[in-house]
């Protein structure tokens, strides 16, 4: 199979409609069915609030808001940050890429203490999965935590994705378009939390 | 762009039993794999339901070693309510999951459909490995069902909440079974997105010199389009398990409503909603159902030309149209499973239109099969044997969703037998019926040897005698209301009806027992069955160019192909009426 | 020859299926409510037109089949005139029937489930549990008492939980194992579930409503015939689902002041 | 040494010997009984009749209805269905070789409340044409729920934990009954004139408790000597 080998070039193969390398197309059908997942889980949550007549609005502008806004800025940010690295590995600087990927799994990092850190405040104030000290539905934690969680494994499970591929990258073992693949990942799990912040957070403020 | 490809090609033949045969990445390999857990998996739902059939025509009859299968026991080994009802959801899980999803997609898909687009291998060999191995997994988790806990679980395969998530006292089988069930399947969702992610790649970007989207053979495109509503329906699923096994496991409500009093004790939930988990089932359910039956449309369609020895009537430019037209409105019409279950009924007429428009492309794609039959030179052997009985089994089932679209009429025939007959028809015999005409055309391929044709008509006339008789006479139960998942008819309407039940069971036993045939047909074919040419149907597509039968690791011997038009050159007058697609010469004139 | 023996064996199946329906050999129970009609008139138009289809579609793969098997010397012939008129055939006709169908379905429907019931109806509260219904008549004040599901006790034949210490209204209210109805007066039904989704399904009623927990589902029928009909539940809600079941007794109107009067009495 | 060894042999058989004698229980003093009746005050609530039109196999054969048997009264004030057994004061003893038996007949438990001992032997019969389920709801135990088809053999079953556990048939909601699963061999269950009597009590000092199934339990301390002893027990109820 030596040709085969050899035969990695276009010449050998039909062009692939998008022009795009599988990996990256692969991330593209990933991101996909994953948008499908949180559709799901969102679509869930909001069945159950609209279904039902004893919501609660825990949210007080501040701190839960304001943390959650600051939380949105960071990862914000931190999309623009993965932006730039890609740029610089295009631009084949690769260490002003390492550089930005460092400073975007920072951001990433913060975010995840900053998030774990209000989640610890509410278990103190008494919310669960189950529990609502407030005494109305408690599918409000369940939604809660589960999303929030669910976007929590995807940021965790980002920075540790960068790391792996920052190193890979260093080592030469990796290239830019895997650095650019991952950085499809980031910006999708930036864009969801898009959704989750008005939908969990802003609809549910104090009033 | 081609890193990829090197990822692809950089792996070569495997020595030693465990990398060649059981953690192999090859694809075809995968795809025997794949193949061999649906046959298992359907050789256990058929003696399920065999057990079911037997019940449903004499209630008291005792069964021997019965209580072997389920915790929920069978005293005297009369079939208990519970029994019947744990066997009824065991069989429709194993069916529509480990048979239906895994055969004609996962399993011949993986064979065929990097060969049929000339690449070496799929595009993540890893993922496809990984994906077998998940729902291998899931299957043993789901068969552990029967022998740990308290049985099986009895919510059907539709996991109705809150039967499914309000745990033990709901029923026996409702305790570790449905988790079990519950695990499972997310397990199933895994392992399906993994392949359908591969599929896609693997059909976008290795595709061989000159073949282009257009000239992929019809197969290879309702792989494709599979693979395409695989990946958004179990990414649906999949959360959806997981909210189920918290509701269960966590003491949440996502499901289950505030103020439920099962047998007297108040249940601790608040204000979840049933409605939520058919909604979230449903808009996997209805596309799974397309899941097992587009494969049937390509396979059929690609099987039908080689034996009608002419292209499909409308070229592949229709009946791509068609399959894309059904996967896309797949996605629009859950609603009509839950006409009755308390909807706004006007979203039942919203969800009925849509639901009535698919009937628009599915005749166009019967209308393509029966019109290109007609003038054909047909050859009867047993594969397309079964394609025909295919288009007029699908003919059957497809009628009868004609009611079951219109709330009016589904009013009526909602949870009757009726329904049975229906899903059956369309998408469990019409799938089945595509499985097998794919095996008798491509198991010389596949294991390197002919199957018997003789053995191969006996089991497609008693098999397709026998699901009319099984099948047809359910339409007319559900007609006269006989309401399905009953364990027994103890109702003044339903009393009269049990003859009609002891007749199906009668035929379900002689149909099930002429799939033995086939079992022996294919067991005698792999170890003693003459050697297979490469191309013994005179077909065209690049399954048939492959060096050998089976073809070696890398597909082609490492001779790159090219391709210069698509996969239907039949016709012509000449001794040699088809013509190659590595085959530069044009079609032979008529 | 596998050709023509496939024709007629398609054909034999395709007649013989067809048949029992013209014969009516197993069909629907006669109806005995004001909006039956209609669905029974759907179900005709749709059998018509589907089963046109069906015979079409089988005969003439079968008459195919018979036809074009590969004998030596045979030449292949295309569809004259090509797939286009095929393919506008195909979507013309049935696209049609589409329309007609959902056009005529959704009066049907439509009189069942999107009007409201009629101001004079009989209101009766439905409870459904493992694996029963029971059925609630708001008694001599003609309120019903409040349910509380925390009450509800089958032992004590508090199927409703209702609170009579407390509860003025619930005192007099009358709950029954089957559900009995005057003939030709508009009946309201309020279903609900204490445990799991169940179904109220009456074959001659042509209604069926999933019961499930957590909602209040209304639905509204008249009786048009006296007598005694079984009321069976079809949505699968635990091992003793094939056994859940009531009757429906459809009274004169004196008969059934009769009985609410003896109902009301003790 | 010969003697040694006899001596040794001699002392341990008169140790053992004695040992076994210690062991051996004190024959049991003829025993005494208990005997008094259960009574109420207050308005007890109307038993409503049974509606059994579901079933009308069973229907039938209730003419004039059954009526439920929450608060089952009898002839001046007296209380049927009542448990009285020794709660404290005895150690408990192991179950009898005996088992109880529990049938279904017309849709109804018989008996509507059977007493029985840790861990005895319990057989559920069904003469009944329809299926049944068995679905007793413990809190202690193990919760099961198992059907009975017409015609089926009985159901094995044996609690571990002692406790009062209501037993239900969710296919006929109506039926119910009570398991009294206790540590004492000495119980007894008042009949429809609110009578009982408990026998072969070894005399002494006891915990006596009368168990309703809508009221909560009373106890009295009792002293019972060779003869007869009296307790009585009346519970308030209320009308709803």
């Amino acid at each position: 199979m030596s040709e085969t080998h050899a035969g990695t070039h276009a010449a050998l193969m039909e062009a692939s409609p998008f022009g795009i390398q599988s990996k990256k197309l692969a991330m593209w059908l990933f991101i996909a069915s994953d948008a499908v997942t949180f559709g799901a889980v969102l679509f869930g949550y909001s069945f159950l609030r609209v279904g039902s007549l004893d919501w609660s609005y825990p949210f007080k502008f501040s701190p839960s808001i304001i943390n959650a806004f600051i939380m949105t800025v960071i990862l914000l940010t931190s999309s623009l940050t993965m932006l730039a690295g890609v740029f610089a590995a295009k631009a084949g600087n690769k260490a002003r890429c390492l550089a930005w990927m460092g400073v975007t799994m920072l951001l990433g990092a913060i975010f995840a203490i900053l998030h774990l850190r209000e989640w610890f405040h509410m278990f103190d104030e008494g919310w669960g999965l189950f529990k609502n000290p407030l005494g109305g539905s408690a599918d409000f934690g369940a939604g809660f935590f589960g999303i929030t969680g669910l976007h929590l494994t995807h940021v965790v499970s980002g920075v540790i994705a960068l790391a792996v591929v920052a190193l890979g990258y260093n080592s030469g073992r990796l290239d830019k378009n895997h650095v650019e693949t991952t950085s499809l990942y980031w910006h999708f799990v930036d864009f969801v939390w898009m959704f989750v912040f008005p939908i969990v957070y802003l609809m549910n403020a104090a009033r | 762009m081609n890193d990829t490809q090197a990822a692809v090609h950089h792996h070569v033949a495997p020595q030693g039993f465990i990398r060649k045969y059981v953690f192999s990445l090859d694809h075809k390999v995968i795809g025997l794999q794949y193949y061999g857990l649906a046959l298992l998996a359907v050789f256990i739902g058929m003696v399920l339901s065999w057990l079911m059939r037997l019940h449903l025509g004499w209630a008291s009859l005792p069964i021997p070693g019965l209580h072997f299968l389920s915790a929920n026991g069978a005293p005297g080994n009369i079939m208990t309510p519970e029994y019947y009802l744990s066997l009824m959801t065991m069989h429709g899980t194993i069916m529509v999951f480990f048979v239906l999803t895994n055969a004609p997609f996962a399993g011949f898909g993986n064979y065929f459909l990097p060969i049929q687009v000339g690449a070496a291998d799929m595009a993540f060999p890893r993922f496809n490995m990984m994906s077998f191995w998940v729902t291998f997994t899931a299957f043993i988790v789901f068969m552990l069902a029967f022998f740990v806990g308290d049985g099986p679980p009895l919510a059907g395969w539709t996991a109705y909440t809150p039967l499914s998530s309000v745990g033990g006292t709901s029923g026996p089988g409702e305790a570790t079974g449905q988790t079990l069930w519950a695990i499972s399947i997310a397990l199933f969702c895994v392992g399906q997105l993994l392949g359908s992610l591969n599929f896609i790649t693997t059909t976008l970007d290795l595709r061989t010199k000159g073949m282009t989207l257009a000239r992929m053979p019809l197969s290879t495109w309702a792989w494709f389009v599979t693979a395409c509503i695989g990946l958004l329906a179990f990414a649906d699923l999949l959360p959806a398990c997981i909210l189920l096994i918290l509701d269960r496991a966590f003491g949440t409500s996502f499901f289950n409503p505030a103020g439920m009093v099962v047998s007297d004790q108040l249940l601790k939930y608040s204000g979840g909603s049933p409605l939520l988990w058919q909604h979230l089932f449903w808009f996997f359910g209805h596309p799974e159902v397309y899941i097992a039956i587009i494969p049937g449309f390509g396979i059929v369609s690609h099987i039908l030309c080689a034996n009608t020895r002419k292209p499909l009537l409308g070229g592949t430019r229709v009946m791509i149209g068609c399959i894309i037209a059904l996967g896309f409105l797949s996605y629009m019409v859950w609603g009509h499973h839950m006409f009755v279950s308390g909807l706004n009924p006007f979203s039942a007429l919203l969800f009925s239109v849509p639901t009535l428009i698919i009937t628009i492309p599915s005749t166009v794609a019967v209308l393509m099969w029966v019109g290109s039959v007609y003038g054909a030179k047909l050859r009867f052997n047993t594969a397309s044997l079964f394609c025909l009985g295919f288009i007029s089994v699908f003919i059957s089932g497809g009628i009868s969703g004609f009611f079951l679209a219109q709330p009016s009429t589904d009013i009526f025939l909602h949870a009757t037998y009726f329904v049975v007959a229906h899903f059956h028809f369309v998408m469990a015999v019409a799938a089945i019926f595509g499985i097998f005409a794919a095996t008798y055309f491509w198991m010389p391929k596949m294991i390197g040897r002919m199957m018997n044709e003789t053995l191969g008509k006996w089991h497609f006339w008693l098999t397709f005698i026998g699901v009319y008789c099984i099948f047809m006479p359910m339409h007319y139960l559900g007609l006269a209301a006989n309401v399905r998942r009953y364990s027994a008819f103890t109702d003044d309407f339903l009393i009269p009806l049990i003859p009609v039940h002891k007749f199906i069971t009668i035929a379900a036993l002689l149909t099930g027992a002429a799939q033995l045939i086939f079992l022996w047909n294919l067991f005698y074919a792999r170890f003693w069955g003459p050697k297979a040419p490469d191309n013994p149907w005179e077909a065209t597509s690049l399954e048939w160019s492959t060096p050998s039968s089976p073809p070696p690791f890398d597909n082609f011997g490492g001779k790159q192909i090219e391709v210069f038009h698509d996969a239907y050159q039949y016709g012509g007058a000449g001794a040699k009426d088809y013509v190659m697609q590595t085959d530069p010469a044009s079609v032979p004139a008529d | 020859m596998g050709g023509k023996a496939f024709a007629v064996v398609l054909t034999i199946i395709t007649l013989l299926s067809a048949y029992f329906i013209v014969a009516h050999t197993w069909w629907l129970p006669a109806d005995i409510s004001t909006t039956g009609p209609a669905i029974d008139r759907q179900m005709d138009e749709t059998m018509w037109e589907a089963g046109i289809l069906f015979l079409a579609g089988q005969l003439v793969l079968a008459l195919f089949c018979w036809q074009y098997g590969d004998k030596p010397g045979s030449k292949i012939k295309h569809w004259p005139g090509g797939p286009k008129p095929v393919v506008a055939f195909g979507i013309i006709i049935v696209g049609l029937e589409v329309v007609a169908l959902s056009l005529l379905g959704s009066k049907a429907w439509g009189a069942i489930y999107m009007t409201p019931a009629a101001s004079d109806a009989i209101h009766v509260d439905v409870q459904a549990e493992q694996f029963a219904f029971f059925f609630r008549y708001a008694g001599p004040d003609g309120k019903f008492g409040a349910v509380h599901p925390e009450l509800i006790n089958d032992a004590s034949g508090n199927y409703f939980g209702l609170d009579p210490r407390n509860d003025e209204a619930a005192r007099d209210d009358i709950v029954v194992g089957s559900l009995t109805i005057p003939v030709n007066k508009p009946i309201l039904l309020t279903l609900h579930s204490k445990d799991m989704i169940h179904d109220f399904f009456v074959p001659e009623l042509r209604i069926q409503q999933d019961i499930v927990p957590g909602l209040e589902i209304p639905v509204h029928f008249t009786a048009t015939k006296t007598g005694r009909w079984e009321i069976v539940c079809t949505q699968l809600c635990g091992l003793g689902h094939y056994q859940m079941k009531a009757y429906l007794q459809v009274l004169p109107q004196d008969q059934f002041d009769e009985w609410l009067k003896q109902q009301s009495g003790d | 040494m010969p003697w040694k060894h006899i001596i040794a042999l001699s002392v341990l058989v008169l140790v053992g010997s004695s040992l076994l004698v210690l062991s051996a229980p004190p024959a049991a003093p003829a025993g005494g009984t208990i005997t008094g009746k259960v009574t109420y005050t207050g308005t007890p609530p109307k038993m409503k009749p049974i509606d059994m039109s579901k079933e009308p196999v069973c229907n039938q054969q209730h003419n004039p209805p059954e009526k439920t048997q929450t608060v089952v009264t009898g002839a001046n004030n007296a209380l049927e269905y009542v448990v009285v057994y020794i709660s404290a004061g005895e150690k408990p003893s192991g179950p009898p070789s005996a088992g109880v038996r529990y049938d279904q007949k017309g849709c109804m438990y018989i008996p509507h409340v059977l007493p029985m001992l840790v861990n005895q032997d319990l057989k559920i019969y069904t003469d009944d044409p329809v299926a049944h389920n068995i679905h007793p709801l413990p809190k202690l135990n193990a919760e099961w729920n198992k059907s009975q088809p017409p015609g089926a053999p009985a159901i094995d079953a044996k609690w571990e934990k002692a406790e009062f556990i209501a037993v239900k048939c969710n296919i006929h909601p109506w039926m119910h009954g009570y398991f009294a699963v206790l540590e004492t061999p000495h119980y007894a269950v008042t009949d429809e004139n609110g009578n009982y009597t408990i026998s072969g009590v070894p005399p002494g000092k006891y915990t006596l408790t009368a168990w309703q199934e809508s009221n909560s339990p009373i106890s009295k301390e009792v002293t019972v000597t060779a003869g007869e002893t009296k307790a009585d027990f009346t519970f308030k109820v209320l009308p709803y």
